[in-house]
């Protein structure tokens, strides 16, 4: 990266889908933006190679000190991506297929409504990874996140399908809201785990510091996680929010803490 | 090595800050009104500090002088109150967990006697904060 | 000789009192008297008059002393601020008058601005949890006249909202509510024993931070489920006995502040407070409702809503309007060091936003226009004072339940002072000429 | 001002009777003119349509209800924001556009006036700011009526002097246009989470039915000879079997005659009649009463309706029938907000996707084509999608497209997941009629402006008229060889003329216009008892004063026009 940016720069163009059947030097002319200015992907990267016919046969590999570019794979629907370090925010949000491996961290709002595909970030994630956008009742439906690190507030929210998978420990708030899909936690949580959550399950191996009042213990069960095979304590909730029913009988969310 | 105790610090609304900030910010009515501390009396006992004594806050993001008084709407032992405004902000937590909102309430905070350090004034601390510079 | 002006608004807090009630000179020059307002009201007014105001724009020079300016060296300055500027942020707007706001709106849209109110350190999670989950709400004379359980969630309005209480929610006798406050049941939740809370009937005083589990608990308790012993260090019977209370109503309403919306789970305790609101119409009727803090913070949101589509946290800077706070959010926006320039109206980030965020404020090109001295004119590079909204001037501002009140002038500003909209469009009609807008 | 001659189009004008003979219409100081100089500008609309501006009756576009919407919806502007375009200020929102937007989506489909039809009174000044930031089209707005403290009050003894004299208080200090009900009494009982779901349901308390309120304001509307009729949302909105409940209040303008001098002749306008029309016992034998409805409607000729059509959209519902909405979202559990309104009336809104893989959305949309296909009298009966509750109105082209052409409706039939259910629940597959231009006119043009008591005024090319005229990019002399060419040519103009200045060339907005406010200033005989009693309610239950109720100033109405009525001579 080159003429490093005053303030952040906007790259939603970094994408296989906006660089399918592109040549290195029409790609050198997309757009990106610095606050309210607009700008060619020219003055801030060398771009070498050439892009594949479709977004399934692209790759691409971003490299050097993109700390300050946001929606880096912003709706990819196909094909890989590789960001070398770490990038800011919305890192492969609204995307609905292919595979992003980010190296580095990668800030708040990663895989914001993900509808398919795979994000791999080797460092932390920062807060709403995999949630709805604002105002929406639609968060991540499908695909699957795995955090190597640690991941921020607010993961999962309003979940309805998919698998996050966090091999560190995460802040406050996991799958609010949330009605379907799976939460994975192999470190530590903090609290406000699973509330108002509708169906969903959330498996964590490390400690609970606050339990929500609204998850009734139910015994406890072995269960095989990720090639794990342990004894977890079972809980199901929100107790206080609605549930559907199926065959007559009322679905529970479920939360597992190993012991 | 002084005495020291760890509370929970909130910021708030109260009349007198109400009355102050229309009255003029640049004025020791908004420092007598804001720059100071609302300590539980058990919590005053513990640090063996007496009413009305200047104390130094800290917290992980600043470090600011005010004055510790007896909580006027306690008990709440294990929290300090500090009126909202640039004494309280100048240690609260500015993490917004994405949501804008930094976290006024619910900070901790250690708090020492510091008999002989100066409170400032409202906007005075401000700038001296930022270092603005002020002819 | 001297004349009374009656159904004065106050502008002071989103209870928007208009039963005010001035006693100014024949020439209308001079305030005397304030009648029916609070002491924070009152002080509001009269302030006004004091003689130390300043009543010329001022640019700060490099020895840091202020130096006089024309109102048309201000607005070129502003101007030019802002045509330079890539990602300028224009705070505040809560303490002007809407056709103000409907101005500033267009300057933000000329010069491709981020946008923001005090809602982003006040009730901005509200909005967040409004857009996930709703708001069962209603206006305060619905309060007034029919409500039998009040609920104060982390606010303490004999402080914030002085004349709420024997306005609208604790004493009027309404309609349906004779007795006035013998006919009302009051709860206050709060980890301090605040003024309001020793008023109340039942005070739960609640460990701070953990609103989001005692509101999860009532919802539970209402559907009569499993219950840990303590929650939030309130013990599960008492839990219980508030969750029959609150059933036991005909018409109930919480009212919440401050204590939730910047307490841990921010948006997510109104969010679940809203839930509880919710279920509560299963059984008998219940609204919620903000206590919001300027007196015109929520007229800021419905104009920024009617024009951009979104309430505050506005971005433009790509042509459109984009929301997402904790993007577009000015304390992020600064904390993140996004913003490289910084336009104030109406409101006093520089005392009420984290200290880290101030020094960016400093560390910029910056204007700030407000008739008082403040922290935030402290470390602005251009003090713009004004005319007093609502004492000096008029214009609509909408209360905390969102109903529109016309601000009444009651006094002329000091002679040459110019409002917010006069100066505003001065700014606007000079910045079309930089950008060549039509 | 300049003159404009728009020549060699096919005009369609049901005041004059014109249907798409060659005329040359002219433009002359804001009004039709019989001719005009040479020095008028020419506008070729050979091969194009040519129609007087459009007439919405009945929109949502202004007000709280709108803005909550707004506010609490932001993922309904996601990626749909549109930037700064010469004159066009941004833009943004699918089922709930800006006020901006809203200007300028009308104006390039060729509507020139609009109604907001519910404004709760104490929120005009609100409803008024969003009207004078609407661009380019004229706007009125109908205060409720239908669970107003003082008109329960009233009528509960039959005062209809006291109910008139209330009114013209009313729609002068709200700068109101007419006398709307929205679920008459039922939301009064919401104020109690109750509801009227018939029209004999006793309103709590307050000791009056239903139909004794929409009798009452019908014989306060006519006393006072107001522009537009009653404007009623009848009880029990949405629920299957709720056609017998819109029948039973339909019967209750039985016998009455419009009385006023605006060549109005309905007493009763039924609103949304697509959620009037519905019947079986539940979702599961839901099915279409259209025919019923239509038939009487058909037969009683004071009465009008508009359609209120499914356009099979992710929309906002939002309405002044408070239970309804909390019955709403406990159907589909999306986000609920409502608000009640102290001594007037409430609003509740809920986001709604009309899936057509939905068989209730699908035979709603039958339902919303059946009734305009089923109207003998095309006068009588306007196209709306009640917006945004059954769509948004710039579907409008859509709906024009399904109306005018049973190939389009068949192709959405047969892409119905459960089209057997929608053919045996409703008739739609069985009617061949597609409207003509002439009876499009009809119903979105004439038909509302004569209702609304404009008829002098707009809705049609007579010379002397406002000069509002659209100029469709369709040629009627040629068949339509694929109906997708309807919805295109509507859904932007060639030209749009609003008072006689061009507002849309080419589909884009090229000015703004001379935009009004329009509002009903009627005159009549000192009341001093509901004087009297206005002060009362003020002092005692309402939260703020009287003298700060009134929407009155530059920044509120910027630009009034009054529909004078003297209601003294009674």
């Amino acid at each position: 990266m080159k003429n490093p940016p005053a303030l952040y720069l906007e790259a939603d163009n970094v994408t296989p889908d906006g660089f399918a059947g592109k040549t290195a030097a029409q790609i050198t002319e997309l757009h990106v933006h610095e606050g309210n200015t607009t700008s060619t992907l020219g003055k801030y990267f060398e771009v070498s190679g050439n892009a594949g016919a479709t977004a399934a046969d692209t790759k691409i590999i971003v490299k050097g000190d993109v700390k300050k570019v946001k929606y880096l794979g912003m709706k990819m629907s196909a094909g890989e991506m590789v960001i070398e370090g770490s990038a800011d925010q919305y890192v492969g949000a609204w995307m609905t297929g292919g595979k992003l491996l980010a190296k580095g961290n990668v800030e708040a709002f990663a895989a914001t409504a993900m509808r398919g595909g795979e994000l791999i970030v080797e460092g932390n994630a920062g807060n709403y990874l995999g949630a709805a956008y604002r105002g929406d009742w639609r968060g991540m439906s499908s695909g699957k996140i795995l955090i190597k690190g640690n991941a921020g507030s607010d993961i999962g929210m309003y979940m309805t399908g998919g698998e996050i998978v966090v091999n560190g420990n995460v802040d406050v708030h996991v799958m609010t809201h949330a009605e379907g899909g799976k939460t994975i936690v192999k470190g530590n949580t903090k609290s406000k785990l699973g509330g108002q959550l509708v169906d969903g399950t959330i498996i964590v191996f490390g400690n609970i510091e606050t339990m929500m009042p609204g998850y009734k213990p139910n015994g406890e069960v072995e269960l095989e996680v990720d090639g794990v095979k342990a004894l977890f304590s079972h809980y199901i909730g929100d107790m206080g929010e609605r549930h559907k029913k199926r065959k007559g009988a009322i679905v529970y969310g479920n939360l597992y803490k190993k012991i | 090595m002084t005495k020291n105790i760890t509370l929970n610090l909130i910021s708030g609304r109260t009349i007198q800050q109400g009355v102050a900030i229309e009255g003029g910010k640049e004025k020791p009515s908004y420092r007598t009104a804001c720059g100071i501390i609302e300590m539980d009396n058990s919590d005053l006992k513990a640090l063996g500090a007496w009413k009305s004594t200047n104390v130094r806050v800290t917290s992980d993001h600043g470090s600011v002088i005010v004055k510790a008084i007896e909580a006027t709407q306690g008990p709440h032992p294990g929290v300090g109150f500090i009126p909202m405004g640039p004494w309280a902000n100048a240690i609260i937590d500015p993490n917004t967990y994405s949501t804008g909102m930094p976290t006024f309430k619910g900070t901790p905070v250690k708090i020492e006697v510091a008999i002989n350090e100066p409170i400032l004034l409202g906007i005075e601390l401000v700038q001296k904060q930022c270092g603005v510079k002020v002819g | 000789m001297t004349k009374t002006i009656t159904d004065v608004i106050c502008p002071f807090c989103g209870t928007l009192c208009d039963d005010i009630e001035v006693v100014v000179s024949d020439d209308g020059k001079q305030l005397h008297e304030v009648y029916n307002a609070c002491v924070i009201g009152s002080e509001k007014f009269l302030h006004s008059q004091s003689k130390d105001r300043v009543t010329r724009p001022r640019l700060r020079q490099a020895d840091g002393t202020w130096k006089e300016i024309s109102y048309d060296e201000a607005a070129d300055y502003t101007a030019q601020m802002l045509a330079k500027a890539k990602k300028p942020l224009m705070y505040g707007w809560s303490s002007t008058n809407c056709e103000a706001q409907s101005v500033g709106n267009e300057i933000a849209e000329i010069s491709k601005a981020c946008c923001d109110n005090t809602a982003a350190v006040c009730h901005g999670t509200t909005l967040i949890a409004v857009q996930d989950i709703g708001l069962p709400t209603c206006t305060l004379g619905e309060v007034k006249n029919r409500a039998d359980r009040i609920i104060f969630w982390g606010c303490n309005p004999a402080h914030a909202h002085p004349r709420h209480m024997s306005r609208y929610s604790i004493f009027p006798r309404g309609f349906f509510t004779g007795k006035g406050q013998m006919s009302r049941k009051m709860i206050v939740v709060d980890p301090r024993v605040t003024d309001t809370a020793k008023m109340a009937d039942v005070h739960l005083q609640i460990e701070q931070g953990k609103d989001y589990e005692l509101l999860n608990a009532l919802r539970v308790a209402f559907k009569g489920e499993w219950l840990p012993d303590v929650v939030a260090g309130i013990p599960k019977e008492k839990i219980r006995e508030a969750a029959d209370m609150m059933k036991s109503g005909r018409f109930g309403i919480i009212f919440f502040g401050m204590g939730v919306t910047q307490s841990l789970s921010k948006n997510h305790n109104i969010d679940i407070a809203i839930a509880v609101t919710k279920d509560l119409n299963e059984y008998t009727k219940f609204s919620i409702m903000p206590m919001r803090g300027h007196y015109n913070v929520t007229g800021s949101g419905e104009v920024f809503a009617w024009q951009f589509g979104f309430p505050y946290s506005v971005d433009l800077t790509r042509g459109f309007a984009r929301y997402n706070p904790g993007d577009t959010s000015s304390i992020d926006l600064l904390n993140r060091g996004e913003v490289d320039a910084m336009f104030t109206i109406g409101s006093d980030p520089g005392a009420h936003f984290p200290i880290s965020a101030v020094k960016q404020i400093a560390n910029v090109p910056s204007v700030c226009i407000d008739p008082h001295l403040t922290p935030t004119s402290g470390v602005s590079k251009l003090h713009v004072p004004v005319a007093f909204n609502g004492v000096e001037t008029g214009g609509n501002c909408y209360r905390m339940d969102n109903v529109p009140i016309d601000c009444r002038k009651v006094v002329e500003p000091p002679a040459g002072m110019l409002t917010d909209e006069q100066f505003l469009i001065m700014v606007r009609d000079r910045l079309r000429k930089l950008k060549g807008a039509a | 001002m300049s003159e404009y001659i728009i020549k060699n189009g096919s005009v369609f004008d049901p005041v004059q009777g014109i249907k798409g003979d060659k005329k040359d219409i002219a433009i002359k100081d804001g009004k039709i003119a019989d001719k005009v100089s040479s020095a008028a500008k020419v506008i070729d609309a050979k091969g194009m349509t040519v129609m007087a501006g459009a007439v919405e009756i009945h929109a949502h576009i202004a007000g709280p209800k709108v803005n909550l919407g707004r506010i609490y919806r932001p993922e309904d502007k996601l990626f749909s924001c549109t930037p700064t375009r010469g004159m066009e200020r941004m833009g943004g929102g699918a089922s709930i556009p800006t006020t901006f937007k809203t200007g300028y989506e009308y104006a390039k489909m060729g509507y020139t006036t609009a109604m907001e039809a519910a404004m709760p009174p104490m929120f005009a000044k609100h409803v008024h700011e969003e009207i004078r930031d609407t661009p380019i089209i004229d706007e009125g707005a109908f205060p409720v009526f239908g669970n107003n403290w003082f008109v329960l009050e009233y009528l509960k003894n039959h005062e209809i002097e006291n109910t008139a004299a209330y009114i013209a208080w009313l729609l002068r200090v709200t700068k109101g246009y007419a006398v709307k009900v929205v679920n008459p009494g039922g939301t009064e009982a919401w104020a109690w989470g109750l509801n009227c779901l018939s029209v004999n349901d006793p309103v709590p308390y307050f000791d009056i039915t239903p139909a004794e309120i929409v009798k009452g304001l019908i014989e306060a509307n006519e006393y006072l000879g107001l522009p537009h009729s009653v404007h009623i949302h009848p009880n029990n909105l949405g629920n299957p079997g709720c056609y017998e409940t819109t029948l039973d209040t339909l019967k209750l303008a039985e016998g009455m005659k419009a009385k006023n001098k605006f060549g109005r002749e309905s007493v009763l306008h039924l609103t949304h009649t697509q959620f009037h029309s519905y019947g079986g016992t539940n979702w599961a034998d839901f099915e279409s009463k259209a025919k019923e409805v239509t038939d009487y409607v058909n037969k009683n000729k004071n009465i009008t309706i508009d359609t209120g059509n499914v356009t099979l959209d992710e929309t906002t519902t939002m309405t002044a029938d408070g239970p309804f909405e909390h019955h709403l979202t406990g159907l589909n559990n999306l986000k609920w907000a409502n608000v009640d309104v102290e001594l007037e009336t409430a609003a509740g809104v809920v986001p709604y996707i009309y899936s057509p893989n939905i068989s209730v959305c699908a035979i709603q949309w039958a339902i919303g084509l059946e009734i305009p296909l089923m109207i003998k009298d095309p006068m009588r009966c306007y196209i709306t999608t009640d917006h945004p509750n059954a769509g948004p109105f710039t579907r409008y082209p859509r709906v024009i497209k399904w109306l005018m052409s049973k190939k389009a409706r068949d192709t959405q039939i047969n892409a119905f997941k459960h089209k057997d259910k929608v053919l045996s629940q409703t008739s739609i597959g069985s009617i061949d009629k597609e409207l003509s231009l002439y009876e499009l006119a009809q119903m979105t043009r004439a038909g509302p402006a004569k209702c609304l008591g404009l008829a002098n005024m707009c809705g049609g090319l007579k010379p002397g008229m406002d000069a509002d005229v659209a100029v469709y990019n369709f040629n009627p002399d040629k068949p339509v060889a694929n109906p997708e060419d309807i919805e295109t040519a509507f859904s932007r103009c060639a030209h749009v003329f609003k008072s006689g200045v061009e507002v849309v060339k080419h589909g884009e907005i090229v000015g703004t216009g001379n935009k009004r406010t329009l509002w009903v200033n009627v005159k009549v005989n000192d009341n001093p008892q509901v004087m009297r009693d206005i002060n009362e309610k003020f002092i005692k239950y309402y939260s703020m004063t009287q003298a700060n109720y009134e929407a009155l100033g530059h920044h509120f109405v910027p630009n009034p026009y009054a529909l004078e009525v003297d209601a003294t001579h009674v």
